[in-house]
């Protein structure tokens, strides 16, 4: 019914997954500056999708089942995608020098500040000409 | 900025009032000049067509990238307090919204401004997500715990208008409202003069700075064991992780809080943390004395607002 | 298809009698029927509490109930219409009795799975309902954190786990249909020969499959949060509110979608039997529906414009919103030019039908109200919001799922109902609801706060309007109810094809034989080809 | 489902192989069909799970110090050691489905005991894990606390520790779960179930198996070895 894959296969398989597994190890504890997370990322991703092609024969499978594999890791890129520009853009100005937005604030950047208490009558005047 | 909702509103309305009533026209006059009685009739077989897939595909497009351009413009005017602003600070707690105005005096479920002048309310939740909606003003924005939101307006008519929060918060939601008093600017001064108060936001800052000894670190010159706060505020400062970070009311408030979180480059991460030991209105305090320690001036009101983050002296280096 | 009529003819109803029968079957029909009887007696508690709300709300005090036990109704009038009602009602139950039928199969392709989500659906409205019982649940059925999760002190551990239940018996559903529609499908039915009730099945299954896990794992960090004194979205500890509200709406905006296509698609089967021809643009309304689901995970954030986010994203999903409403466009004005030339047959469904027409319509238009920000800023959590959502989706979906059920119900029971009182009440309906939801618009643009137990008094006038249309609303469904239900008594034996409709579930007899046909249904033609048949030149 | 086929007396496709559910035509059919639901099934897993890291990922982000401190207190030896267990778990499933297809009724009996073997020993190093951060009061809720030096950011520890648990946690249910498909299809094949033209719930067993283990891949890098320099 389905594809019989040699045993070799499922070993050569297994062997380089341990290695990787090693790799990973050893890459954690040598400083790569902000390269140890993709690193680290990278490392899983190729293990999972040997994993998936080999293991649970989706390289085997109909083109429908590598569809909805396919699918499944899209609309996860699309909800970390989408929140990510909310969560990466937080502490952007909404202007140069300016003040971030109304209730978008946490993160962002602080209005010029321009107004001391003490001179807040002075200013009063000031505004009312 | 509420005529420029209001705009925006009206222009809307008219576009999706031509729609509905085009369709409901339509289906209607359909309906009744091809009813028929007879079940075996059967209608034309017209399957479909492509321009007029395309025309109705594409113009209600325009039409919506008109509007979306539009409120996004909007939107960033509502998002953009201009220059000069008369800064408030409000805290929202389970029910009520309670107003910190920099001359120290504090309303509950009150506020005064004056008419014509913009006004900024930088505010946050000391307990569960609200959300301060002035209805008359066309904003709201939510209060979130440990957060600083903030919205801003201009009034242009005097009297009083609705203050509601608008964010679900438990029982007594809906009696979590107030009112806007929105006053001439002569009479606003009078209000503002009027009894209560003790001394300003800043002020009350500079006494909890001393009290809680944080001038016993944060010295002047920059040579005690954190850094100066002298002509911080509105620059950006350079961390011990690498990153810089806006010095804003998000950061000093996270440095009272969480100290630990965001040391500066050069220092050591030895300042306690002060949660649980200030409230809400204490941590604004800190952060308007904060704010007031400005260049030369002293204290004393500068209101060289381009100019203050460019000519702040350069990030602390040991 | 000729039946012999001398002996009683066996159907799907009455091969077997036994409770247990009923309980166990793996007959999509009759599952079909359950859910029929769970979601109908869900609707009637979400409504008993949409009544109670409305009447709270004829006075500006809060003076029929309290503060606590209000925040109680509208969270569970939420939970229950949206759980157990809305996403149900027309997948699983006219979904799960037309769709193999149309398919030309004779069952779904798990019939145990099926079986198996229908359990899991009542387990999960059973922990609900008893939730509610018990005291009741105050959150809002969105369950923002921190509330939710520090300062409620009702029942959001139970509603959680309820609603997490359910969300298993949704996935199984949409995974259930999306495999019957592959790999099950008649000889001949071609993708593009199917029903556009199929497409739009699909199309929602695609959002259950690929949406419904994230929002158990989102009740679940809430839970764990609630429950265990974990932190993931606390603010104390350094949390996010804002990620919980992300999360939750990556759910639940699609499943408004959930909620709204299986209706569009029952619409599409309604339009063109009543029309008697072809859908005008088939394949723009067919995969109008797949755009629909798949834009509709792009465009969440639009319920966060003010609770904190970036303006960026803002931007980005206020745009990507109106991306979203295209589709929705071009299938409104698809179903109306399908009207064209037709020749236009006003039974009872196809007034449900055009009913669902003019409200999804205000609907959807006023959607774009909601996705401008500027106008949003004003206009969110307010009363327009609650208008709009509920013009779609209680004026969409439900109209939607009656005019499919008023369509399908021959073919369901057999019976026939009162044509008459079917149309008198879908202009009742159709009158109250405007009456009711009308005036929210004006109340939302004014300024009035959802989930308000207590308003100012210059809102009364309207507030009384709409609870006027509220009691005119119940009325409209309770007169469905009776109606139908009068018509298994002493309904008119409908007929195998009362409606003289293509499609192959009106093939067979009506109620359909337990393994749906006699013969393997062969497929050699499109959906609607109704200029084919009988042409009779008036 | 037969007893009305006999009352209709609707001759359909009995009698062909006895897994042959009615309602399909063919075994084909049938596996196809099953094989199309585990995999929407492992794409409803898939976006399960997704909450979870991208909450992670945000916080990563946000309080990267109490990441690599939360992580220091993780055991790489444990995790490595787990994570070796269940990968060579995953070899042993693939060994037995394909046993299965091959039709070697004795030899899927010993890979699937292999499999459920390597899966406890997962369990029971977990067991200890938890016991360690029980008694180290890195359990978020319950008693948390960290050492002086990380007072200043034991809140987004506490958040490290959540996501940990949350995280592990749903994977060792998932382990659990599994465990008691193994059981089942294990007595399966000792009833002698399986044959090459049927194997289907060996096969459906080992695909959500393998899902497991991917969600492991993921996580112990994530979690162990988050920054073992700093």
């Amino acid at each position: 019914m389905s594809h019989i894959a040699p045993k070799s296969m499922y070993y050569t398989i297994f062997g380089i997954l341990m290695v990787m597994t090693a790799l990973t190890v050893y890459a954690a504890f040598h400083h790569l500056g902000v390269f140890n997370f993709p690193v680290a990322i990278g490392i899983a991703i190729t293990k999972a999708t040997l994993v998936v092609l080999f293991f649970m024969h989706a390289k085997y499978s109909s083109r429908l089942t590598k569809l909805f594999v396919g699918m499944s890791f899209f609309f996860l890129a699309i909800m970390f995608a989408l929140t990510l520009t909310d969560y990466m853009s937080r502490g952007l100005k909404t202007y140069p020098g300016g003040a971030g937005g109304a209730g978008y604030g946490v993160r962002s950047a602080a209005p010029a500040h321009e107004a001391a208490p003490a001179g807040e009558e002075h200013k009063e005047g000031e505004a009312a000409h | 900025m509420a005529a420029d909702v209001d705009r925006l509103y009206w222009f809307i309305v008219g576009v999706t009032a031509f729609f509905a009533i085009l369709v409901c026209v339509l289906v209607v006059y359909f309906a009744v000049r091809y009813r028929t009685q007879d079940p075996l009739k059967v209608g034309s077989p017209i399957t479909g067509s492509i321009p007029l897939e395309l025309a109705w595909s594409v113009i209600p497009f325009l039409i919506s990238v008109v509007i979306f351009a539009w409120a996004a413009q909007v939107f960033f005017d509502l998002s953009r307090p201009p220059d000069q602003t008369l800064e408030i600070y409000a805290t929202g707690k389970r029910w009520m919204w309670k107003f910190q105005h920099l001359d120290g005096k504090a309303e509950i479920n009150e506020l005064h401004v004056p008419l014509g002048r913009p006004v900024k309310v930088t505010f946050t939740s000391e307990d569960v997500l609200h959300s301060l909606f002035f209805p008359s003003f066309r904003v709201k924005a939510d209060a979130i715990p440990g957060r600083y939101s903030t919205v801003w307006f201009n009034a242009t008519k005097t009297g009083e208008w609705h203050i509601f929060c608008a964010e679900y918060c438990g029982t007594r939601h809906s009696g979590m409202i107030g009112t806007v008093t929105v006053m001439e600017p002569a009479a606003y001064q009078a209000w503002l003069s009027g009894a209560g108060g003790g001394g300003t936001l800043a002020s009350r800052g500079e006494r909890l700075f001393s009290e809680l000894a944080c001038n016993t670190c944060h010295l002047g010159d920059g040579s005690g064991r954190g850094p100066s706060l002298f002509n911080k505020f509105g620059t950006q400062e350079q961390l011990a992780n690498g990153s810089v970070v806006n010095v804003d009311e998000s950061y000093v408030r996270e440095s009272i809080l969480t100290p630990q979180m965001k040391v500066v480059a050069g220092y050591q991460p030895v300042m306690p943390t002060f949660q649980g030991l200030l409230n809400e209105e204490s941590v604004m305090a800190l952060i308007e004395y904060v704010k007031s320690l400005q260049s030369s001036t002293g204290g004393t009101a500068t209101t060289n607002a381009t100019g203050a983050p460019a000519a702040a002296p350069a990030q602390e280096k040991r | 298809m000729e039946m012999t009529l001398a002996a009683p003819r066996v159907d799907y109803l009455n091969v077997r009698h036994t409770v247990a029968s009923w309980l166990l079957t793996k007959d999509h029909k009759r599952i079909g029927i359950m859910y029929l009887v769970v979601v109908t007696i869900a609707f009637f508690v979400g409504g008993l509490f949409a009544s109670l709300i409305r009447l709270e709300l004829a006075t500006p005090a809060g003076d029929l109930v309290s503060s606590d036990t209000y925040n109680k109704l509208f969270t569970m009038h939420g939970v229950a219409m949206v759980f157990f009602v809305l996403i149900p009602a027309v997948p699983a139950i006219l979904g799960n009795f037309v769709l193999p039928l149309m398919l030309g199969a004779k069952d779904v392709a798990f019939p145990k799975i099926n079986l198996l989500s229908w359990y899991v659906f009542v387990i999960g409205f059973l922990f609900t309902l008893y939730a509610m019982i018990t005291g009741g649940v105050d959150t809002g059925w969105t369950f923002y954190t921190p509330y939710s999760s520090r300062a409620s002190s009702t029942n959001v551990m139970m509603t959680g786990i309820g609603v997490f239940i359910t969300g298993f018996s949704s996935i199984l559903t949409g995974l259930n249909f999306m495999v019957t529609i592959h790999r099950m499908r008649a000889p001949g039915l071609t993708w593009f020969r199917l029903p556009l009730f199929v497409w739009a099945i699909y199309s929602t299954s695609l959002v259950q499959v690929l949406g419904t896990p994230v929002i158990a794992i989102t009740v679940l960090a809430l839970a764990v949060e609630r429950g265990l004194g974990f932190g993931i979205f606390d603010p104390a500890l350094g949390g996010d509110p804002v990620l919980f509200q992300h999360l939750f709406w990556f759910y639940s905006h699609p499943a408004v979608y959930i909620m709204i296509l299986p209706p569009m698609g029952a619409i599409s089967e309604v339009l063109a039997c009543f029309s008697r021809k072809n859908i005008f643009g088939y394949s723009f309304v067919a995969f109008s529906s797949l755009a629909i689901a798949i834009f509709g995970f792009l465009v969440w954030a639009h319920h966060l414009f003010v609770a904190g986010i970036s303006v960026y994203s803002a931007l980005v999903f206020s745009f990507l919103t109106y991306a979203v409403a295209i589709p929705s466009a071009v299938k409104t004005f698809n179903w109306t030019a399908t009207l064209y030339k037709g020749a236009i047959w006003l039974k009872a469904p196809m007034i449900w039908a055009l009913a669902f027409l003019g409200l999804f319509l205000v609907g959807g238009l006023t959607g774009l109200f909601t996705a401008a920000l500027g106008v949003d800023v004003h206009i969110h959590d307010t009363y327009f919001v609650v208008a709009h959502f509920h013009f779609i989706m209680v004026g969409g979906a439900i109209m939607g799922y009656f005019a499919g059920l008023h369509y399908w119900w021959p073919k369901m029971t057999g019976r026939m109902y009162s044509d008459i009182w079917a149309k008198v009440a879908a202009i009742i309906v159709f009158a109250g609801f405007n009456l009711t939801f009308g005036p929210q618009f004006i109340l939302g643009y004014l300024g009035m706060p959802r989930r308000y137990h207590m308003y100012p008094e210059e809102f009364q006038v309207l507030n009384v309007l709409s609870s006027a249309g509220a009691s005119i609303l119940a009325v409209g469904y309770v007169l469905v109810a009776i109606y139908l239900i009068a018509s298994l008594f002493n309904g008119e034996e409908a007929g195998d094809n009362p409606w003289h409709a293509t499609g192959l579930e009106w093939t067979t007899q009506s109620p359909p034989l337990p393994h749906n046909f006699e013969t393997q249904p062969v497929v050699t033609e499109g959906a609607y080809e109704y200029s084919k048949r009988e042409i009779k030149v008036v | 489902m037969s007893d009305a086929a006999a009352i209709t007396g609707d001759a359909h496709a009995h009698g062909h192989h006895p897994d042959l559910q009615h309602h399909f035509d063919t075994l084909e059919q049938q596996h196809e069909a099953a094989t199309l639901g585990m995999w929407l099934f492992l794409v409803t897993e898939v976006l399960f799970f997704g909450g979870l890291f991208l909450a992670y990922m945000l916080y990563r982000v946000w309080y990267h110090e109490a990441w690599v401190a939360g992580s220091k207190e993780l055991s790489i030896a444990l995790g490595g050691f787990n994570t070796v267990v269940l990968i060579g778990s995953s070899l042993t499933m693939a060994m037995a489905v394909r046993s299965a297809q091959t039709g070697y009724r004795r030899a899927t009996i010993g890979w699937l005991l292999g499999t459920m073997a390597l899966g406890l020993t997962f369990l029971i190093v977990k067991v200890f894990e938890y016991k360690d951060k029980f008694d180290h009061h890195h359990v978020p809720g319950y008693d948390f606390h960290v050492d002086a030096a990380h007072a200043g950011i034991a809140g987004p520890m506490e958040i490290f520790f959540s996501l940990y648990f949350t995280m592990t946690g749903l994977h060792a249910l998932h382990m659990i779960i599994g465990f008691g498909l193994m059981s089942v299809i294990t007595w399966m094949a000792y009833k002698n179930r399986f044959s090459p033209q049927w194997y289907t719930p060996v096969e459906m067993s080992g695909l959500y198996w393998h899902f497991v283990d991917i969600v492991w891949i993921f996580l112990f890098p994530l979690l162990y070895l988050v920054d073992r320099t700093q």
